[in-house]
């Protein structure tokens, strides 16, 4: 497959090149939210969606920078638009969905700063992928940020039951079973290539 | 106890700060950038130059090229572009060789390397890896074996008389079993990225090697600037 | 009122019990698991069975220990670490290091049980993370393979086995390849009846496919593994490869192929049954055996390596918990699944 | 294919101890012990003094509201006293102990005689309430109430419990084999009760003789052929519990928490219409019943006609326990319950009395491992709950949890889910103590049930 | 130095060092670890952004309403984070190319934010910068146990020296995702051990 | 240097910066919710053992009521006496602190003096064996020594003793009545210590009955009742009930002519409970044999 495809971009963003088990993006929320499956599902599509936001916007402040020739400001933009972009969706989603904002809602600023997102934004542009592929690429993200969140939420809730040794519980055992995680998620090195 | 003392203060003042920090932000960044970016100009052209010198020996300038409908063009060296061709001269000035970028997906993502040709030989002479993610200690081998980069003394990729292909694709065949020049010998416990390299190359070279060929007459005089 | 003729005892109901405990399970795993090994030793030497023996040794070994330290009761009688052992030994490469073994088996019951509480607890197939880590820690010395039925298996080593601890492996000149990197790499086939007789190169436990089948069926009449896990792997990876085959049979290898070559059989059979990491449900195992299934000719055909077993494997106990709740049983009486 | 349900499992049957064994009179105890809470429901009063003489089948206690039925002596004799006495959970339970009279000949004192085709079926409900009948299936619920379901859920199926899926109980099945005619009796007023249409009575196919027994006896009644149908079911347990048998016959689900006449149906124990069938004509009382003694930690098992209120103690010498007993269970060994005193008598819901010997009883002091999740509790609840996620949950005391999302309340404590567990999790008991936790309604903070 | 300042300058080194107790910043301590140069360079930077904000909030702490004040370290933290990759950039080209996009992922590292927020922007610059120090050498200390950890097993080498002979097998799971999972995992745990046995000790 | 791009970086940064403000401008003004700062403080000072002995859910939650003055600080069972006199000085409140109250076992029979009737198997625990025939021991109102109480106690303050018999430290009791609620027998009740004089004994037989069961149990006879000034001490089934209404009445004579021991007067840290001069001995040491 062409590494340029949108279906790689999708697969390689998705589960290759995961970005929390491949390129640690994002651990912070990984940590944190992957207590609960049901929590975990919902911090999964705000996350996708701030990525979908974060996407488009890193694009077009990019293509704005090119044009006045700043591209030095580049950094400072993007975590500037991102987090007021992300911060005026949140208000317009309160507005005009109540029940969307009590289930994305409360997830949204936690988001703003947070490595994935930017991480997005800043790859996108470093691999000068056209609108199109930015989007889909942040799908990818979003979608394998989801999967490896949703996969350790359903593993901590079944090991919140175990007898799992005291110093071990909390960040530690996370951490042990996302090495594991990306160790088989190894397994998909090399797909559509 | 009322709400009244946490009322923040006028919009005015926010706007007054923020802004205020903001310009301050922008002026320090760019008093950094000015003053950084002639060194870190010079850094990358260091970098570009010691590649090139890496993969084409004997190479002591450069200049930089792109295919325009079949002909190469010129560009300044400062200039970006994904897809250029890098000619190299000796010291006395002689259009020695090429050196060309070229990626590809590797076992674990993409692997972009840096290869160079000689004119004189008509092979590949020469490769750089410039980004790959592949397992350290064993898809890195392509840097280090140095059995891998023997493939590389003279890969031949000679053009037929037409100059409009290779006589000889690049193969990749397993480890020990290169007979032709063209054949390159894959890599024990790397092979998916041996592999890769010479896919990678098979498909650059198929391409930019005739245009090279094509286009030589116009560029063998010695360079202009 | 006298009424104390008697020696009373009172528990609770109910008052009898199916005479089948896990330590009974495990022991029959085990004997199922020796003629495996067995088998393994005969076509491999003594480079097997030291191999064997070495990761055996050190999963129990660990297991000791560790309860040792954290005070609790020996849980070694319970045979599983043997298991973890056993089943780690057949996994790896008759050339493997025996320091490497050691090292596998230590992180299978460390990492891969007691982090997580011990038997019971353990999200993903202890084996399988001793492997996995072998894998990623070592690729070159995992995926060097040695030929079986060499002349003097039983009298002399690999010489890579016996590397130092912690030194590198010699590498021997004689290395082969699995059929399954042959088929990937070289396009070459291999006879299927060399696979289902074991007449190939592969791991210790992953030659003989028939006997492994054998194996599991005697577990699976005995009640001791759940059919439906092989049983859903088999189908999967059968349907795929039987599509596959008709629209391009260079390509994509045939059925009988895929099923006896590489880890699969011993995967199905042995592995992907650990009842600690597979879900509860029957739906829910029949989709994680199907999952398993499809990720294991996905990874095999499009990916970068040639086997994908223990990828999917694991793969597959990751999303074990959230199949057990999707296909949570409407509960009797109980209008939607679940519902109160 | 015979009828089932899904799930289940299939313990050894153990019956060929006493199935050959006919129906056995006992002989009266030195004392009997009426307790006067030996149902679902409110306790009897006393309506008798200490020291009062009282006549074999004469009233001694009466009903103290609806959900509640009168005593009867089971024997002419003496009023000794009335006192607490132990009863099943070791608690005290106000009792009537009397002592017959050896000299006696012990006729049941003669009743007033109905024709029950003449009731209505206000005054069957009132007939079965003054006979003193609970079901006899285990529960001991007063039948009366069973037989007056809502006005807005008429009964149309009255389903027989012939299953008696529990393993070494036969009482059932010798009642089939020897009272068909009572049966078929009990059913029409039964059914005459209900305003039924028709009559099912389900038996596990390893009692195919009984129901071949059932069938001729229908054939020959022109009025039962209509409507009384007898159907083979899969043995397997708990085959007999309502709700797998009306998922088995008539292919209804009986609603979480609610009642069979959600479903149209009722639900009867063979021996409670056999009892029905014979005593409600008469105008008498219930005043013995049919229990299986069984097990080896007695000589002479078999199928036993005895007096209510006959201590265990007496029960147990007459039927020639032995030194190896070691465990005494009131009913089956699925769920029976263990008795720690032998002064308790045989009550109403008592099928079967089980002496086990170590050996035959679930080993003593297993070694409980930890659960292996491999999914045999889950594949044998009948119910399709959760066991082993229930259990890891009362290691932990998520007691709420296990109620509201893994639906607790609807486990009826069947045991099949401890039987087939290789981790040898206690887990019904687990969850009995769940629900009683949650039924009280302690808030109780961290405790860990394992210890 | 009084000795609350030089509380917070002791306190994050280990009882609130900021990655292993409060599991702040995490993704450049797993991402840039791989190695020791590696890790101290990325270590160096984040210091070096640290102090410069702390000492630029700090420093406009009278000016900035509470209001807009995460708005306004945001800006701050990302001017010198811009400005870091810049001067890395210009010192060696090699050392940009090995911390990647992790350099620009310094602005979103919640633990500059939080040392902004929690402290610099109640104290004046010398404490501000006393703390913020403190901080980053916590940091510091943290990935390069990390970078040490993963570099010795990984590949043999400490800062590029072998540590073992020449016939070291290398761990290459170390240097790879898993390993920066597994590393910091243990080193979690190692760090749970000890930290409860000095307060076994300390009772 | 270049003009240009300085112009251009200001300008750019400029605008953002008034764009951002002007964001947080208007979000600025949902105003915030008000709480009360002093529920801070107060919560601080609290346990925050989150028991719920002062019949609110929680600390915090306790703390509010506190604040609002619907409650005395002194209703915390748990805190320090310091801490409460701190809170309720930081109020300006009464502390409204009482008479220390802590738990009171009513059961005597330890595997040394009580009889077990059969032996109980499963679960560990005593809610569990109560399920089970209620447990097996002779008297069916005695403690079954499974220490449920003492694993519920999140403050140490029970702890077995070498006779399955639970026994409170008065000093770490808080009177947060968990081992009340846990104990199937309902063998604890929290009692304020002055209450010296005790019946530990639940049991309603009479006479050889209750005494074959368990050599320290209450037989009924009574003796205490007689000795006591009247409607202290009540019989009801066969059980002497204290009324403690009348505790000032109470005196260590009540206790001296008890045949078993079964009542019993503690001494003033109740940390011993002492026996009448009556009460038989008891030198078993081991559990009675049974059968
Ligand atoms: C963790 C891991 C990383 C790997 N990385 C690479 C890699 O970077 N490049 C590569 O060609 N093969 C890689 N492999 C593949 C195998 O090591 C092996 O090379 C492949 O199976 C081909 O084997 P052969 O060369 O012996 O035929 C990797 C395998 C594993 C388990
Ligand atoms: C409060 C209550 C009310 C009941 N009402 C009826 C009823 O109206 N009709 C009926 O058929 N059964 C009724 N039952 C009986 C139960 O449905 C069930 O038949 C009985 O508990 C015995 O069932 P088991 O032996 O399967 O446990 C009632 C039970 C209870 C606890
Ligand atoms: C698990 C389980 C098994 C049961 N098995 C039987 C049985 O074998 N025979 C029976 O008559 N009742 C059995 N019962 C009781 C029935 O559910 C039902 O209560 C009874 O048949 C109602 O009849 P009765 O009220 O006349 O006793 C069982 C109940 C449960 C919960
Ligand atoms: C059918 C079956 C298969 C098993 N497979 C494995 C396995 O693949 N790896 C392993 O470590 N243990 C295996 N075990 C043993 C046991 O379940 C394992 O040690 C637990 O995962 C440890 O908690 C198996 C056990 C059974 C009964
Ligand atoms: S006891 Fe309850 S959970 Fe267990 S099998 Fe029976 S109904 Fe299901
Ligand atoms: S049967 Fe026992 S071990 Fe198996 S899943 Fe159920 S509770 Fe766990
Ligand atoms: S007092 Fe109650 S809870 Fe405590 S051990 Fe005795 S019976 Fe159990
Ligand atoms: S559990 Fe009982 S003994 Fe423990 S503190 Fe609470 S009241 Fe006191
Ligand atoms: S450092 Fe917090 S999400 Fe990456």
């Amino acid at each position: 497959m062409n590494t340029d495809s949108l279906g790689y971009i999708f697969l390689s963003s998705f589960l290759i090149n995961n970005f929390v088990l491949a390129y640690f993006l994002g651990i912070c929320p990984f940590l944190g939210v992957s207590g609960k499956l049901a929590t975990a599902t919902r911090m999964g599509g705000a996350v996708t969606f701030v990525m979908f936001v974060a996407s488009v916007s890193a694009y077009g402040i990019h293509s704005l920078l090119v044009s006045v020739d700043a591209l030095f400001l580049q950094l400072i933009c993007y975590i500037v638009i991102i987090a007021s972009t992300v911060q005026f969706v949140e208000m317009f989603i309160k507005k005009m969905s109540p029940a969307l904002f009590k289930a994305l809602g409360i997830f949204l600023p936690l988001i703003t700063t947070n490595c994935a997102i930017l991480g997005v934004a800043l790859f996108q542009t470093n691999r000068e992928y056209s609108f199109l592929q930015s989007i889909i690429y942040s799908f990818g993200a979003g979608a394998g940020f989801t999967l490896a969140l949703v996969i350790m939420a359903g593993l901590r809730e079944e090991l919140d039951l175990a007898s799992v040794p005291n110093i071990i519980k909390g960040a530690a055992l996370t951490l042990m079973i996302a090495g594991i995680m990306s160790v088989s998620f190894m397994g998909f090195a090399g797909l559509g290539g | 106890m009322s709400t009244e003392h946490v009322k923040g203060p006028s919009t005015f003042v926010m706007v007054r700060a923020l802004a205020g920090v903001a310009t301050l932000s922008g002026l320090l960044i760019v008093l950094v950038y000015q003053l950084t970016f002639p060194i870190i100009k010079i850094n990358k052209a260091e970098f570009l130059k010691a590649s090139i010198f890496k993969v084409l020996d004997g190479t002591k300038d450069f200049q930089k090229f792109v295919n325009k409908d079949g002909k190469l063009e010129k560009i300044p060296n400062e200039q970006e572009t994904p897809d250029a061709y890098f000619a190299c001269y000796d010291d006395s000035g002689k259009l020695i060789g090429f050196a060309i970028q070229a990626a590809g997906m590797g076992f674990a993502d993409v692997i972009k390397v840096l290869y160079g040709y000689s004119i004189e030989k008509e092979a590949i002479v020469g490769h750089l890896v410039l980004e790959t993610k592949e397992t350290p200690g064993l898809g890195d081998k392509i840097e280090k074996d140095p059995q891998f980069l023997k493939n590389f003394d003279e890969l031949d990729v000679k053009v037929t008389d037409d100059k409009k292909s290779l006589v000889n694709l690049i193969q990749t065949v397993k480890k020990g079993e290169k007979t032709e020049k063209w054949q390159i010998d894959t890599i024990t416990g790397a092979t998916i990225t041996s592999k890769a390299i010479g896919r990678i190359l098979h498909e650059s070279t198929k391409e930019k090697i005739p245009v090279i060929q094509q286009n030589l007459q116009n560029l063998m005089p010695p360079r202009a600037n | 009122m006298d009424s104390k003729f008697l020696k009373i005892d009172i528990s609770s109901s109910p008052h009898v019990k199916r005479p089948v405990d896990v330590k009974k399970i495990m022991r029959n795993v085990v004997f199922a698991l020796l003629p495996v090994s067995a088998f393994a030793v005969y076509a491999f030497g003594i480079s097997a069975l030291t191999l064997i023996v070495t990761t055996t040794f050190f999963s129990v070994v660990t297991e000791y220990v560790i309860d040792l330290i954290e005070k609790k009761e020996s849980t070694v009688g319970d045979y599983s670490a043997v298991i973890t052992g056993l089943l780690l030994g057949l996994t790896l490469p008759p050339g493997f290091p025996i320091w490497m073994a050691a090292l596998g088996g230590i992180v299978s019951i460390a990492l891969g049980k007691y982090l997580f509480g011990g038997l019971g607890f353990n999200v993903y197939n202890p084996a399988l993370v001793g492997r996995g880590f072998l894998q990623a820690a070592f690729p070159v010395s995992i995926s060097t393979w040695h030929p079986s039925f060499q002349a003097d298996r039983f009298t002399s080593f690999f010489s890579s086995n016996l590397a130092f601890p912690f030194a590198k492996p010699t590498v021997d000149s004689v290395s082969g390849a699995t059929p399954l990197a042959a088929f990937k790499f070289e396009q070459k086939s291999t006879e299927v009846a060399n696979l289902i007789f074991g007449q190939t190169d592969g791991s210790l436990g992953e030659t003989g496919g028939l006997l492994i089948l054998l194996c599991g069926m005697y577990l699976a009449v005995r009640k001791m593994l759940d059919w439906r896990i092989p049983a859903g792997i088999f189908a999967a990876v059968i349907l795929l490869s039987v599509i596959f085959n008709l629209i391009n049979p260079e390509k994509y290898p045939s059925a009988m192929f895929m099923l006896f070559s590489g880890g699969l059989m011993i995967g199905a059979v042995f592995m992907a049954t650990d009842m600690v990491t597979s879900p509860v449900t029957s739906l829910g195992t029949w989709l994680y055996a199907i999952m398993i299934g499809i990720l294991i000719y996905v990874i095999r055909v499009w990916g970068g390596l040639p086997e994908g077993v223990m990828f999917a494997i694991l793969l597959g106990n990751s999303l074990a918990p959230i199949f057990n709740i999707l296909t949570k049983p409407r509960v009797y009486g109980t209008k939607k699944a679940g519902a109160k | 294919m015979a009828n089932s349900f899904k799930h289940g499992i299939h313990p050894p049957e153990k019956k060929e101890i006493s199935a050959d064994k006919s129906i056995k009179r006992f002989p009266f105890a030195p004392y009997l012990v009426i307790h006067l809470a030996q149902h679902i429901g409110k306790p009897a009063k006393a309506i008798v003094k200490e020291g009062q003489e009282v006549q074999r089948g004469q009233k001694i206690a009466e009903a103290d509201g609806f959900v509640s039925v009168p005593m009867h002596s089971p024997a002419t004799g003496v009023i000794k006293k009335i006192a607490p006495m132990l009863d099943f959970d070791g608690k005290m339970s106000p009792s009537i102990i009397i002592e017959p009279h050896p000299g006696s000949d012990q006729n049941v004192l003669v009743g007033r005689e109905v024709e029950p085709d003449s009731l209505t079926p206000e005054e069957i409900v009132k007939a079965v309430q003054e006979m003193g009948m609970v079901g006899l299936g285990g529960a001991a619920f007063p039948s009366h109430v069973k037989f007056s379901p809502p006005k807005d859920k008429p009964v149309q199926t009255l389903i027989i419990n012939g299953a008696e899926c529990e393993p070494y109980l036969t009482s059932d099945y010798r009642v089939m084999l020897e009272q068909a005619k009572r049966i078929l009796r009990g059913i029409k007023i039964v059914m005459k009760a209900l305003g039924a249409k028709e009559t099912i009575i389900g038996i596990e196919d390893n009692k195919k003789d009984a129901a071949q027994v059932l069938k001729d006896a229908i054939s020959v009644d022109d009025s039962a052929v209509k409507y009384v149908k007898v159907e083979v079911l899969k043995t397997k347990y708990p085959q007999g519990a309502e709700k797998m048998l009306t998922k088995a016959l008539v292919n209804k689900e009986i609603p979480s928490g609610g009642l069979p006449a959600d479903i149209g149906v009722m639900v009867s124990n063979i021996a409670t219409v056999s009892e029905i069938g014979e005593l409600l004509p008469k105008g008498q009382g219930l005043i013995e019943r049919v229990v299986t003694i069984s097990g080896k930690g007695v000589d002479n098992p078999g199928n036993y006609l005895i007096p209510m209120g006959t201590p265990l103690e007496f029960v147990l010498k007459h039927a020639g326990v032995n030194e190896k007993a070691r465990h005494v269970i009131f009913g089956g060994p699925m769920m029976g319950k263990s008795a720690a005193y032998l002064e308790m008598p045989i009550t109403k819901g008592a099928s079967g009395i089980l002496v086990m010997t170590e050996e035959e009883h679930a080993p003593k002091k297993q070694k409980v491992y930890p659960c292996i999740r491999c999914g045999e509790c889950v594949n044998a609840c009948p119910l399709f709950l959760n066991p082993s996620r229930l259990g890891i949950l009362a290691r932990n005391d998520e007691f709420d949890k296990m109620a509201e999302d893994y639906n607790l309340n609807d486990c009826f404590e069947c045991g099949s889910c401890t039987y087939v567990c290789p981790s040898n999790i206690p887990l019904v008991q687990y969850f009995r103590v769940a629900k009683k936790v949650l039924r009280e309604g302690r808030q109780r903070k961290q405790q860990s049930i394992a210890g | 130095m009084s000795a609350k300042t030089f509380d917070s300058f002791i306190k994050p080194l280990w009882k609130e060092n900021p990655v292993f107790v409060q599991l702040l910043g995490m993704c450049p301590v797993l991402a840039v670890s791989n190695s020791v140069y590696n890790s101290l360079a990325m270590g160096l930077a984040t210091l070096f952004v640290l102090m410069m904000s702390a000492a630029l909030v700090s420093l406009l702490r009278k000016v900035i309403p509470k209001q807009v004040r995460i708005a306004a370290y945001i800006l701050i933290i990302a001017t010198f984070v811009t400005m870091a990759e810049y001067l890395i950039q210009a010192i060696s080209l090699e050392v940009y190319k090995n911390l990647g996009a992790f350099i620009a992922l310094i602005v979103v590292n919640c633990m500059i934010l939080g040392t902004a927020e929690a402290f610099s922007s109640k104290n004046t610059l010398g404490k501000a910068l006393i703390q913020a120090f403190g901080v980053g050498v916590g940091f510091i200390f943290a990935i390069f146990c990390m970078g040490a950890v993963r570099e010795i097993l990984g590949n043999g080498t400490f800062a590029e020296i072998p540590v073992f002979s020449e016939n070291y097998e290398p761990w290459v799971i170390m240097i790879l995702p898993g390993g920066g999972f597994f590393a910091l995992g243990l080193l979690l745990l190692v760090f749970n051990s000890i930290q409860q046995k000095l307060k076994k000790k300390e009772n | 240097m270049d003009a240009g791009s300085i112009l251009t970086a200001a300008g750019v940064m400029a605008g953002i910066g008034i764009l951002l403000s002007l964001i947080l401008a208007i979000a600025n003004k949902k105003l915030h919710v008000y709480e009360d700062p002093r529920i801070d403080t107060v919560d601080e000072l609290l346990p925050q053992a989150n028991c719920g002995a002062c019949g609110v859910p929680g600390c915090r939650a306790f703390a509010e009521l506190v604040v609002k003055g619907e409650i005395a600080p002194g209703k915390c069972t748990v805190a320090d006496p310091k801490e409460i006199d701190k809170i309720a000085e930081f109020l300006g409140v009464d502390a409204g602190g009482s008479d220390k109250k802590i738990a009171y076992l009513a059961c005597a029979g330890g595997s040394n003096v009580a009889r077990q009737r059969a032996t109980y198997d499963g679960v560990k625990t005593c809610q569990a064996a109560n399920l089970v025939a209620g447990g097996g021991k002779g008297c069916s109102w005695g403690c079954l020594g499974l220490a449920d109480c003492e694993r519920v106690c999140d403050f140490d303050a029970i702890s077995m003793d070498e006779n399955s018999l639970p026994v409170v430290d008065a000093v770490k009791c808080t009177a947060c009545g968990d081992c009340v609620e846990i104990c199937p027998k309902g063998l604890f009740s929290i009692q304020p210590m002055s209450h010296k004089l005790w019946v530990a004994c639940k049991n309603l037989q009479a006479n050889e009955e209750a005494e074959d069961e368990c050599e320290v149990a209450c037989t009924g006879c009574g003796r205490c009742a007689m000795d006591a000034s009247p409607g202290l001490i009540d019989m009801v089934n066969n059980l002497a009930v204290i009324n403690f209404e009348h505790n000032h009445k109470a005196n260590e004579n009540i206790i001296q002519r008890c045949p078993t021991g079964a009542i019993v007067w503690f001494n003033k840290d109740n940390t011993e409970s002492i026996k009448g001069k009556n009460a038989k001995k008891i030198i078993r040491k081991s559990s009675i044999p049974m059968g």
